[in-house]
């Protein structure tokens, strides 16, 4: 059985005895429910904690007006007020796709969430191909930023929305191969088998389990899966000073909040991943510390990652677009291959 | 802005409402960063570290299409009018319009000779707070923004 | 080189063009007939010794009856200035470009057609550069009348009704 | 090269037919986030490489010229403040020596240190916005903030000797506005004493960034001769290498007196006069800058600083070219006077619509994110360039 189905059966006894498909579909949509909760709250909490943490590595203090102590609704404010601002379609867009670009990339960020290991209980799906499924899943959104750009019949947008596939393509291929590196040292695809693979200290993560390759692979993901979310030096496709707002140029209200949820959950997606893959997932890094919950590591450990993200962020430059496919195809590329072929390597013998 | 603003007369849900609205509104302007002149510097200064705009939820978008607040900041000229007012257009409604410093206001310092000064950008866009000085200090934006808050928390402003 | 050095090395290639040489003014200046212009310029911007490599400043000026261009030319390489000067008459108001010479008087030469409607002929894009398009008339001009209206825009302010430029 | 024309383009694009497709026109500004002001810029670009790079001017043409015809000498002086609003000190300091010279005016000492200290500090602060606008054209925010917060400190000082932050109207004619007050000198002083170390603070964020190297370095190369053929000056001049500044090579006021480098480029990282010289030429003559101040206020005489004729000043009948070195290059003032109070035409020879105009001969060839770096480069402000 699911172990989300046997934990909502654990804590909702009376579930069990209802018709299999009812409490099928009552959990599923729960459990949906309660990821695009955790979505919203966690986009809510990291878009201040953004704002907060850029304003002090900046020399002020970011939001503090709104709501009190230390602008705590400020994100509160600004999504009512994108909740009941006007929803502008331009004239000549094309509108069937121009509405559904958003909800592609919010559903490719929440699809990912499905197979997130949050404990050694609760994964919402536990598939065999977990990683494989998230890769997959994750590619889903450049999509959405294509269809985004190309509907909004503005040239900055489709600027935006050309570098978005082009980068996100390209990025998927290190990530990827940084990501098998592990896959064929632990021997699984399932996200609860990797974790599981890791059991120990800190120094049987797969962070330092083959040091040095794997903390290269854990680089090289982590390079790379700045680049999926299009997070500075790689934010290209909304690359302010070029291209204006990038692909999301023509979006308002609830919409271009959509893309901003969307983002936000794509960073913790791929902070969580890493979490999960490279840094134990929900183990703690000592046996003595194993009376803190798996599901605070987790998260904690995701959040680590995305603070190191919006760290980035504030501080380098963007790259060029030449640049950019120079630092995939010409350096992350080969090094992951060669990571692999050492890993191999180090397998048979 | 519509059904909202029909139906909340002599409803006390909806009246409550559209307050909570307001007070959305109101807490996070998003300027347009609409840099045309002298004033843009003082506009950049008040959003950088010393005074820092983002205090009070407001950060500079770059498209017209995700801000609330155009703050008109430097002298408008004839060849410019044209493009300022369809910026204002493209903006989403509720909409506010901050003319900041006296170029904005009436013309400034050209408006004997300047041929080619729009004398004020109110006859191209409807202006809610009118900011003076020349340049005005990043103090006297800062107020004005704060007059634009209490202007939309009571409901006056964009209308 | 020193302007009356200047002015005979002109002289002396092209005998019939300068008008006036005042060497007694703050800075000495030459004044020019507008047909042999250009060629006069690229004779001070090739010849060895002269080497008038950049163009400082172009400007228009309305002098009452005639309209003139105003060129200060000087010479990184033996820091040497010069001004030469050609006026033309309200009525044909045009000079030769020397836009082909020195680049940086394309857009100089652009706008004095702009404020003062003196045309260059041979300039490869003679535009407004400041104005609209559709703009009517030369602001620079002395006599120059400001337009009440542009395209539906008030351009007088409300209070400037009435006064006039002897007040002060 | 230098005795033939100068073609339209420095820089031909290599395409293979086969790869030929459509061009496509993209309006770049008014309002762009990196346009610096109300720039417009007619691209032609062939996906992201642009064939043809056409600068739109004059959304913010205020009529410089026409007022100055029309009002007093004195009254023309905040007009120009109004020219480049970054560098309000410099302009002053331009138009009120090329009046002096006219008049054959003595300023004294004092009045003359007290320019020099105010134009240094304003070059430092203009310097330091074009570093940061720089960054954030090349995607780095923070350098931005950080000037700024360094910025305001110059600014202080200059609300203290004159009460304004942005427009001094501080140079007069015969001196200045006011004198410095009590202990503004060792102000100044111990904001040298600060500002040396920021500089490194910058070349750890930005200059020395690997990426920002990457994204500037060989990018928009302007040769010495295109450079000086278009009229390019200041530190965009020197940038491509030419030894060139009017403060040393044509000196006003009392420039002659002190001792300082003039900075070119080296094309240390890439090419020389690529946008990353340019940039550095403006970080290294912030500390230039700082060296004249620290001269200029050892020295700083007592006695009284202000000006010496009346407002209402008559100039003799005459021309004149004064040419300065502001913190954008070259700023030239025309002025010709019949002799009444009023000029007959001040015509302002503005650096930054020079260095703007070169940007056509370098931008084909360039990408868009090339393009944005290469106009942060330049460092023009509108206000200047369309007066």
């Amino acid at each position: 059985m699911e172990p989300l189905v046997q934990f909502f059966f654990n804590l909702l006894p009376f579930l069990s005895d209802w018709p299999e498909w009812l409490a099928l579909t009552v959990i599923g949509v729960a459990a949906a429910i309660m990821m695009f909760g955790f979505i919203a709250i966690f986009a809510l909490i990291a878009i201040w904690l953004e704002r907060k943490i850029s304003g002090h590595m900046q020399d002020r203090l970011g939001p503090m007006e709104v709501g009190g102590w230390h602008g705590w609704a400020q994100t509160i404010a600004d999504t009512v007020k994108l909740l009941v601002k006007e929803d502008i379609i331009p004239e000549k867009a094309d509108r069937p796709l121009f509405k559904l670009a958003p909800m592609i990339v919010f559903t490719a960020a929440l699809s990912g969430f499905a197979v997130l290991p949050w404990s050694s209980e609760f994964i919402p799906a536990d598939l065999d191909v977990g990683l494989l499924y998230i890769l997959s899943i994750s590619s889903f959104a450049v999509i959405g930023i294509l269809m985004g750009g190309w509907s909004s019949n503005n040239k900055w947008s489709l600027y935006g929305a050309m570098r978005g596939v082009s980068q996100v393509v390209s990025y998927e291929i290190p990530a990827a191969l940084a990501l098998l590196a592990v896959i064929m040292s632990a021997g699984t695809m399932s996200m609860r088998g990797l974790v599981m693979a890791q059991s120990g200290n800190i120094l049987d993560w797969n962070v330092f389990n083959f040091f040095p390759l794997t903390t290269i692979a854990f680089f090289i993901y982590f390079i790379a899966s700045l680049a999926e979310v299009n997070r500075t030096p790689f934010d290209l496709p909304e690359g302010e000073s070029e291209l204006v707002g990038g692909f999301h140029t023509e979006y308002s209200a609830m919409r271009f909040a959509f893309f901003f949820l969307g983002e936000y959950a794509n960073m913790f997606v791929v902070s969580a991943i890493a979490a999960t893959v490279f840094l134990g997932g929900w183990l703690p890094p000592f046996e003595a510390l194993g009376f803190i919950p798996g599901p605070l590591w987790f998260v904690g450990k995701a959040l680590l990652l995305v603070f190191v993200q919006m760290w980035l962020r504030w501080t380098l430059p963007r790259l060029r677009v030449d640049q950019l496919m120079y630092t995939c195809w010409k350096v992350l590329t080969p090094f992951s291959m060669a990571i692999i072929l050492l890993i191999g390597l180090w397998k048979v013998l | 802005m519509g059904w909202f603003d029909t139906h909340n007369e002599n409803n006390i849900f909806f009246g409550k409402l559209e307050s909570f609205f307001n007070w959305g509104r109101a807490g996070s302007p998003w300027p347009i960063g609409f840099g045309l002149a002298c004033c843009a510097i003082e506009m950049m200064a008040t959003g950088a570290s010393h005074y820092d705009l983002d205090r009070f939820g407001t950060f500079f978008r770059p498209s017209p299409r995700q801000s609330d607040v155009m703050i008109v900041a430097g002298t408008v000229t004839l060849k410019m009018a044209p493009l300022l007012r369809r910026l204002y257009e493209q903006m989403p409604e509720p909409k506010y319009v901050i003319s900041m410093g006296s170029c904005a206001n009436c013309g400034g310092p050209y408006w004997r000779y300047g041929y080619h000064v729009l004398k004020g950008v109110d006859q191209i866009v409807p202006v809610d707070v009118y900011v003076p000085g020349c340049p005005p200090r990043p103090e006297a934006l800062i107020d004005g923004l704060i007059q634009l808050k209490e202007k939309i928390k009571s409901g006056q402003a964009g209308k | 080189m020193t302007a009356q050095e200047i002015h005979n090395k002109i002289q002396e290639k092209f005998p019939d063009t300068i008008i006036e040489f005042n060497d007694s003014v703050l800075q000495p200046f030459i004044k020019l007939t507008a047909n042999q212009f250009n060629e006069v310029c690229q004779f001070l911007r090739d010849t060895d010794g002269l080497d008038f490599d950049a163009l400082m400043n172009l400007s228009g000026v309305d002098y009452g009856e005639e309209l003139g261009t105003v060129y200060h030319l000087y010479s990184m390489q033996h820091r040497h200035k010069i001004v030469l000067k050609v006026n033309v008459t309200r009525e044909n108001a045009e000079i030769p470009t020397v836009a082909d010479l020195w680049r940086t008087a394309d857009w100089h030469e652009r706008e004095v057609f702009d404020l003062y409607g003196i045309n260059f002929t041979n300039h490869p894009d003679m535009r407004r550069i400041l104005l609209p398009d559709d703009w009517e008339g030369y602001p620079l001009r002395k006599d120059y009348v400001q337009p009440e209206v542009y395209n539906g825009i008030t351009i007088a302010h409300p209070d400037m009704k009435g006064d006039s430029d002897e007040e002060k | 090269m230098k005795k033939s024309n100068i073609p339209e383009s420095q820089f031909e694009l290599q395409v293979p037919d086969s790869l030929k497709t459509e061009e496509m026109t993209l309006s770049m500004g008014p309002q762009h986030p990196s346009t610096h002001g109300v720039l417009q810029v007619i691209l032609k670009t062939d996906g992201e490489i642009i064939t043809s790079a056409k600068p739109q001017i004059g959304y913010l043409h205020r009529c410089f010229e026409k007022h100055a015809e029309n009002i007093t000498w004195h009254q023309v002086i905040p007009f120009t403040d109004r020219l480049d609003y970054i560098a309000s000190m410099n302009n002053n300091l331009g138009y009120v020596i090329g009046l002096e010279r006219m008049m054959n005016l003595e300023v004294n000492e004092r009045a003359e240190h007290l320019r020099v200290v105010v134009s240094e500090l304003n070059r430092i602060a203009s310097h330091l916005i074009a570093l940061g606008t720089y960054g954030l054209d090349i995607g780095a925010y923070t350098p931005f903030l950080y000037v700024f917060r360094d910025r305001e400190k110059i600014l202080d000082l200059f609300e203290e000797i004159c009460g304004a932050r942005l427009l001094y109207n501080y140079i007069w004619v015969g001196g200045v506005a006011y004198d410095a007050p009590d202990g503004w000198r060792e102000k100044v002083l111990e904001f040298c004493d600060y500002f040396d170390p920021k500089v490194k603070e910058y070349n750890d964020i930005l200059t020395f960034n690997k990426i920002f190297i990457e994204r500037t370095a060989n990018v928009g190369v302007i040769p010495a001769e295109v450079g000086i053929n278009y009229g390019v000056s200041g530190p965009s001049l020197r940038g491509s290498g030419v030894d060139f500044d009017l403060r040393r090579d044509d000196p006003y006021s009392i420039y002659d007196r002190f001792d300082f480098n003039v900075i070119t480029g080296k094309g240390e990282m890439g090419t020389v006069g690529d946008t990353w010289d340019r940039y550095w030429v403006r970080v290294a003559e912030m500390v230039e800058s700082v060296k004249i101040i620290r001269q200029a206020l050892e020295n700083l005489p007592e006695g009284d600083a202000k000006e010496t004729v009346p407002r209402n000043i008559k100039v003799p009948a005459g021309e004149y070219y004064m040419r300065t070195e502001t913190p954008r290059g070259e700023l030239g003032f025309y002025i010709i006077s019949d002799g009444s109070k009023m000029p007959n035409r001040v015509k302002v020879r503005s650096p930054a619509f020079c260095n703007l105009s070169v940007l056509p001969a370098v931008a084909p060839g360039v990408m868009i994110a090339d393009l944005v770096a290469i106009i942060g480069s330049l460092d023009i402000v509108l206000g200047e360039v369309d007066r």
